[in-house]
């Protein structure tokens, strides 16, 4: 039995020691996502977001989207884009590590991840240690873009203006739809993303003149939020924000109907809320739901480029397309017209790239303006958010108006008036 | 009173309802060997415990050396010089001989080499010479029983407590439990044994102590005891000891 | 004892020379956890191993470390070594407080009691405004130098000092074996009852060992934060490290000197590869590869590997 | 709002019946064999699974799938015993848990690679919905739940305490060498014991599985409020954690909703840490 073992450890040993050969003409991008523990159903949808983008880049689509018709980076001989996957599981010190590897062993020319913002903060750390681009697709906090890091570049809006986008949301509500607007109560994970949200909820707040009439967190991982809800209920809020990941979406929706509990409109800071997951385990008890977002699959009314790339995603994925999988997406093919621009995988000049970017909103499958880069902080400055509703089990827009498909559903049905 | 090394002064110890020790006494001199005997469940091994501070005593007090004991802990009382070995033998399996020996000789050595120094003396007095490095669970029984004593002594006691120390031994053992007794006693070590086998503890004994339904039915030397009456009928039974009482009158 | 110093003094010539040839920092980042989990995996043995009590509460020393260090540098602007010290001490303050009770319980009772503990000091930290709550504390990035415990351009000064904490380690380990506490510890393990007829105080001896595992893993602790410049609740006081420094013990082997040391270069590899190489198709291989290594150790090598190495160990 | 507190009492009791269910394994296995399970929660992820996939393939409500969850985790729980435990019957404390500790990982990394990590709910099942008793609104699946909690506690309790299979078993827990000399195969009582201990969390799983959701990790929300429900009852004693289990249920709630929700669990663990000092074996255990 013993002779095994051994031989096994030093097979462990040897593997670790090599560094791997690589193909010559390709472009090697990381991608860091939660690709195993509590969020990997989340990463793995990431991922295969920004697979379908290099996938668009590496071969001919007639979409009206940079490098779509051509197969490869023309600038760069066709040379095709190769992502090389990292797994961070949530943790910090792992996602650090990530980055590391892939920018000394597999010599990727610059990275995106990691949707988990404390993970994103020390990972950016790292590339900016050794000067290589890291473009984050999908964290929302808003901290990561004022540490003045030189490498680090955003293209989703960040909590900040997602909190405000709620209030405007309410203001326009009271002004175009004459919908009077009661107190609010806050329910939040107590985690990073929870303490954040709830942060500038309570600032917006605030400016706006809204009464928080009082903030739940509660331990992720809970096995009843019955307490929570009630503690809640007891502020008689009219409407509630929430922020929550996937796991404790579906149980708070449960928790609700149970204690048949209803407020006047549940709005939700995207994460749990836009997971297709929910839908799928909730069925019907999901509808009437609003939630921020950075993307909608009718959207493509204006714009029928969108409902192409969410079909494609959908054969590849086996889930629908997300908010978060469409910002993994726009990620890549914003990274991948940087480097085309700079003509070169050097760092320095696909730096100089992406402060250039501007790209148009018509070619983009996200509602915003564009994507351009504040020459400081390197947030996109013309992100915008939109809030979607959930009706009838699709995830529909409903403001801003303009770009709205369907009429908001206000106040939040009873559940017992539900068939 | 004042050479009383040890002086048990009405002990009492009840498990719930049942009273294994009621108002026990006696006294010890230093330098006696003194043998606690009586029948299964009369209360020894509960009276050794208390002595031992393993059992907090109910009643009553246990001085030693004019510092009262009942409540301290067996740890404390180690270190004042009360050694006790165990009914069934608690040596450390993990370890060789000399290292458990080791373990009771650091309590006076606290630097390792002193204490591996006096423990390869203990052995020469013990004759663990040759086994020092043995396991200890490849010993015969009574070298266990001898190696827990040996244990005991390397923490240098004034007092030593030994628990049936014969009991499962072969009369090559006992001799050779005789002798090792009687030189502890030449060391100048009080002795209290608690034992059924009589011919290894009636020979050495200075008095002895007899334990009967928890309460002492006598004290005194050991040919005393051996005659006295009420001994006789709680080892053999009232019949046997009325029979016996009629043959003596009529020889 | 001949042959065993030798392969150590071999062991710490190459760990010593190591970094001149390994350009890699990734590499460098892996041995840099294998040393930091083995300095652990060495404290938890002095009390999992040697005293025999184990305890699945020692990561709440290892936050307790992190999180004094970055709390006095960020809010008073103390050194960070200083910032060690002083959660060293308040490491051993926690054991003490948390063991006084904990040791009065035995086998499982203790091991889920120490969970407890370890779930609670979670708690506290996820909810304690004043020390970044559920956010966490961002480390400041100062110049680099040795007094400021923070390097940037290289990963080789952090090697260098923890291989001095794993020196450490393992000599404090040494002379815990070869002196009173150390057979005190083995003898309170064997025997509890054997060992108070013998003159031990088995609650201060025990205490005092849990005292040493606190240190040993608090100074980890500052080690990490200083590390990685980010600590939170969830990346310092998790169960799971808390297992897997038992884990590392009983591969090496549990209770001896080297069992630790060479545990940690088995697992720690193992779980970085698993990890890169399986991980990213989130197919849970690496999950199955590692179950199934520690049930194999576990069933049919409990003394762990050291002694496959040396043919019957220490 | 006085509604509000009683419905959180309500709740609280009717998780505290789950919580007992789940414990009342842990406590049979360790009671028989001095092995605490640290797997156990992985065994209720695994019941979770089989009563969606259950539901899925055929159609089946959690109720109705339920004796064929059991069955199932039954014989998952013989087969582990044989397999992995019977080699760690006499083996160190420490080999036990990591034994154990194993499978946890092993189960993750199984129900991981078969059905991935997404998470999975039953919709619609026959107990949606909730139903309100004298004003307060409580979920139907919640009551369901709670009573097959009673009722499957009732059994082993009642199966444990008469009937001739289950005394064995009870006399194989007090001790192993003279439960062998009066001829029972300690061996196959062992193997029982996982069985029945495994089908119980079975059970809990099935039950469950209709108003909470299942992804690969769901066991370790769980696994920890079972150890400290059985510590606190008392380690192999049914009973004992079938009343710890209402109470850690009520503390939760009511800590959470009275004091603070994200310190909810703490509290538990408080009065797990207090009882414990007191009674180092519980209320009900064995020294």
């Amino acid at each position: 039995m013993w002779k095994i073992l051994r031989v096994f450890f030093v097979a462990v040993m040897v593997l670790s020691f090599t560094s791997l050969a690589y193909a010559q003409n390709e472009i090697r991008i990381g991608v860091i996502f939660p690709l195993t523990g509590p969020l990997a159903t989340t990463g793995q949808g990431l991922l295969k977001g920004a697979e379908l983008a290099a996938d668009i880049i590496n071969n001919k689509y007639n979409l009206n989207m940079p490098l779509a018709k051509t197969s490869g980076l023309p600038n760069l001989k066709g040379a095709k884009i190769k992502i090389i996957p990292g797994d961070h599981q949530g943790k910090p010190e792992v996602g650090m590590a990530e980055a590391e590897r892939l920018i000394t062993q597999e010599k990727v020319v610059a990275i995106i991840g990691c949707y988990n913002s404390a993970v994103t903060a020390t990972a950016a750390q790292a590339a900016e240690r050794y000067g290589i681009p890291f473009l984050n697709d999908s964290s929302s906090s808003p901290s990561l873009t004022e540490r003045g890091f030189k490498w680090f570049f955003r293209t989703t809006p960040h909590d900040d203006m997602f909190s405000e986008n709620f209030f405007i949301f309410l203001n326009d509500l009271k002004k175009k739809k004459k919908i009077t607007v009661g107190s609010i109560a806050l329910l939040y994970e107590n985690t990073l993303f929870g303490a954040d949200s709830r942060k500038y909820q309570e600032m917006y707040a605030k400016k706006y003149g809204y009464e928080i009439r009082g903030a739940v967190p509660y331990p992720a991982k809970s096995t009843q939020l019955t307490s929570e809800i009630q503690k809640l209920r007891s502020y008689n809020p009219s409407i509630i924000m929430q922020t929550s990941y996937t796991a404790d979406a579906i149980l708070s929706m449960k928790t609700y109907k149970e204690v048949n509990f209803a407020p006047t409109a549940l709005i939700a800071n995207n994460a749990g809320f836009n997971d297709p997951d929910l839908i799928k385990s909730l069925g019907r008890d999901a509808d009437y739901i609003l939630s921020r977002e950075v993307w909608a699959k009718d959207l493509s009314k204006k714009k029928p480029m969108i409902k192409t790339v969410a079909d494609m995603f959908e054969r590849k994925a086996g889930k629908p397309m997300s908010g978060d999988y469409a910002r993994s997406f726009t990620g890549m093919i914003v990274l991948a017209d940087a480097i085309n621009r700079a003509k070169s995988t050097e760092p320095a000049k696909i730096q100089k790239a992406l402060l250039e970017t501007n790209i148009k909103a018509d070619q983009l499958i996200m509602p915003w303006d564009g994507v351009k880069f504040d020459p400081k902080t390197h947030q996109n400055v013309l992100g915008k958010g939109i809030i979607v509703q959930i009706q009838k089990g699709e995830y529909c827009t409903v403001w801003p108006f303009n770009v709205a498909t369907k009429d908001v559903i206000w106040p939040f049905p009873k559940w017992e008036s539900r068939k | 009173m004042s050479s009383e090394i040890l002086v048990v002064d009405n002990v009492t110890k009840r498990f719930g309802g049942l009273t294994a020790n009621a108002n026990i006494s006696f006294s010890m001199k230093e330098g006696e060997i003194i043998g606690l005997i009586g029948p299964n469940g009369a209360g020894k091994s509960t009276l050794f415990n208390c002595i031992s501070c393993f059992y907090n005593a109910d009643g009553g007090r246990i001085v030693f050396k004019g510092q009262e004991i009942t409540r301290k802990a067996p740890e404390t009382i180690c270190r004042m010089g009360i050694g006790r070995t165990f009914q069934i033998v608690r040596i450390f399996k993990d370890m060789n001989v000399l290292e458990n020996i080791m373990i009771g000789a650091f309590l006076r050595y606290p630097r390792r080499n002193d204490a591996q120094a006096r423990s390869e003396e203990v052995a020469r007095i013990f004759r663990f010479t040759e086994k020092l490095y043995l396991k200890v669970t490849s010993l015969t029984i009574s070298e266990q029983k001898r190696l827990e004593v040996a244990r005991v002594f390397a923490t240098g006691p004034k007092v030593m407590l030994l628990d049936e120390m014969m009991a499962g031994l072969n009369i090559h053992e006992i001799k050779e439990s005789v002798e090792i007794v009687l030189r502890l006693r030449e060391m100048g070590i009080t002795l209290v044994l608690v034992e059924h086998v009589m011919e290894g503890i009636m020979p050495i004994a200075n008095r002895v102590v007899v334990l009967d339904y928890g309460e002492k039915i006598a004290e005194g030397t050991p040919d005393d005891v051996i005659n006295n009456e009420k001994v006789i009928k709680a080892y053999f039974g009232k019949k046997y000891a009325e029979r016996r009482e009629n043959r003596t009158r009529i020889q | 004892m001949k042959k065993g110093l030798l392969v150590f003094i071999l062991f710490v010539c190459v760990l010593a020379v190591a970094p001149l040839f390994l350009r890699d920092p990734f590499l460098c980042h892996i041995l840099i956890m294998i040393m930091m989990y083995a300095t652990m995996s060495i404290g938890w043995n002095v009390i999992g191993g040697y005293a025999g009590q184990v305890s699945f509460g020692n990561a709440a020393f290892f936050g307790v470390g992190a999180y004094t260090t970055a709390i006095l540098l960020v809010n008073f602007n103390v050194n960070p070594w200083l910032g060690m010290l002083a959660g060293c001490v308040l490491s051993v303050c926690l054991a003490v407080v948390v063991g006084y009770p904990c040791f009065r319980l035995r086998g499982h009772y203790f091991a889920i009691a120490t969970i407890a503990v370890g779930e609670i000091m979670g708690v506290i930290f996820t909810n304690w405004d004043y020390g970044g709550a559920a956010v966490g504390i961002y480390i400041p990035i100062l110049e680099e130098s040795f007094t400021n415990f923070e390097f940037h351009s290289s990963k080789i000064p952090y090697y260098y000092i923890i291989l001095c904490m794993l020196l450490v380690a393992i000599a404090v380990s040494y002379v815990i074996e070869e002196s009173r506490l150390g057979y005190y510890l083995r003898a309170v393990k064997d025997d509890p009852d054997g060992a108070r007829s013998l003159g031990i105080d088995i609650q201060k001896y025990k205490m005092i060992a849990f005292s040493i595992s606190a240190v040993l893993t608090s100074i980890c602790g500052t080690f990490y934060g200083q590390y990685v410049l980010y600590i939170d609740p969830s990346s310092t006081m998790d169960l799971m490290m808390s297992i897997h420094l038992c884990i590392i013990a009983l591969i090496g082997g549990i209770g001896k000197l080297f069992g630790p040391v060479v545990g940690a270069f088995v697992f720690i590899p193992l779980m970085e590869l698993t990890r890169v190489y399986l991980g990213s198709e989130g197919q849970g291989i690496d999950m199955i590869i590692y179950s199934l290594l520690v049930i194999m150790i576990a069933i049919w090598r409990p003394q762990g590997l050291w002694a496959l190495f040396s043919r019957g160990g220490k | 709002m006085e509604g509000v507190f009683t419905q959180t009492l309500v709740s609280g009791i009717l998780i505290g019946f789950v919580y007992a269910l789940i414990a009342v394994g842990l406590t049979m296995i360790f009671g028989m064999m001095d092995i605490v399970n640290f797997a156990h929660g992985e065994y209720l992820m695994v019941a979770m699974y089989f009563a969606y996939w259950f539901f899925v393939l055929f159609g089946m409500d959690p109720l109705y799938s339920l004796p064929w969850v059991t069955v199932l985790l039954f014989l998952l729980g013989v087969i582990t015993y044989y397999i992995f435990i019977r080699p760690i019957i006499n083996a160190p404390m420490l080999s036990q848990i990591f034994v154990t500790f194993g499978i946890l990982i092993l189960l993750r990394g199984v129900a991981q690679y078969l059905w991935n990590a997404d998470y999975r709910m039953i919709p619609q099942t026959l107990t949606s919905g909730n139903v309100s008793i004298f004003g307060i609104y409580v979920g139907v699946s919640q009551l369901v739940a709670a009573a097959g909690a009673v009722i499957c506690n009732g059994l082993i309790f009642w199966f444990l305490k008469s009937t001739r299979m289950g005394m064995a078993m009870e006399a194989v827990a007090e001790d192993k060498e003279a439960a062998r000399l009066m001829g029972i195969n300690s061996d196959r009582m062992f193997a029982l014991a996982w069985g029945i201990g495994i089908a119980t969390v079975g059970v809990a799983g099935g039950l469950l599985s209709s108003f909470y959701y299942v992804f690969p990790e769901v066991g370790s929300n769980f696994c920890l409020v079972a150890f400290v429900v059985v510590a606190l009852g008392g380690f192999g004693s049914v009973p004992g954690a079938f009343i710890a289990g209402i109470i850690v249920g009520l503390v939760e709630v009511l800590s959470g909703y009275l004091v603070a929700p994200s310190l909810k669990f703490m509290f538990v663990l408080l009065l797990y840490l207090g009882v414990v000092f007191i009674r180092p074996q519980g209320f009900m255990g064995r020294k």
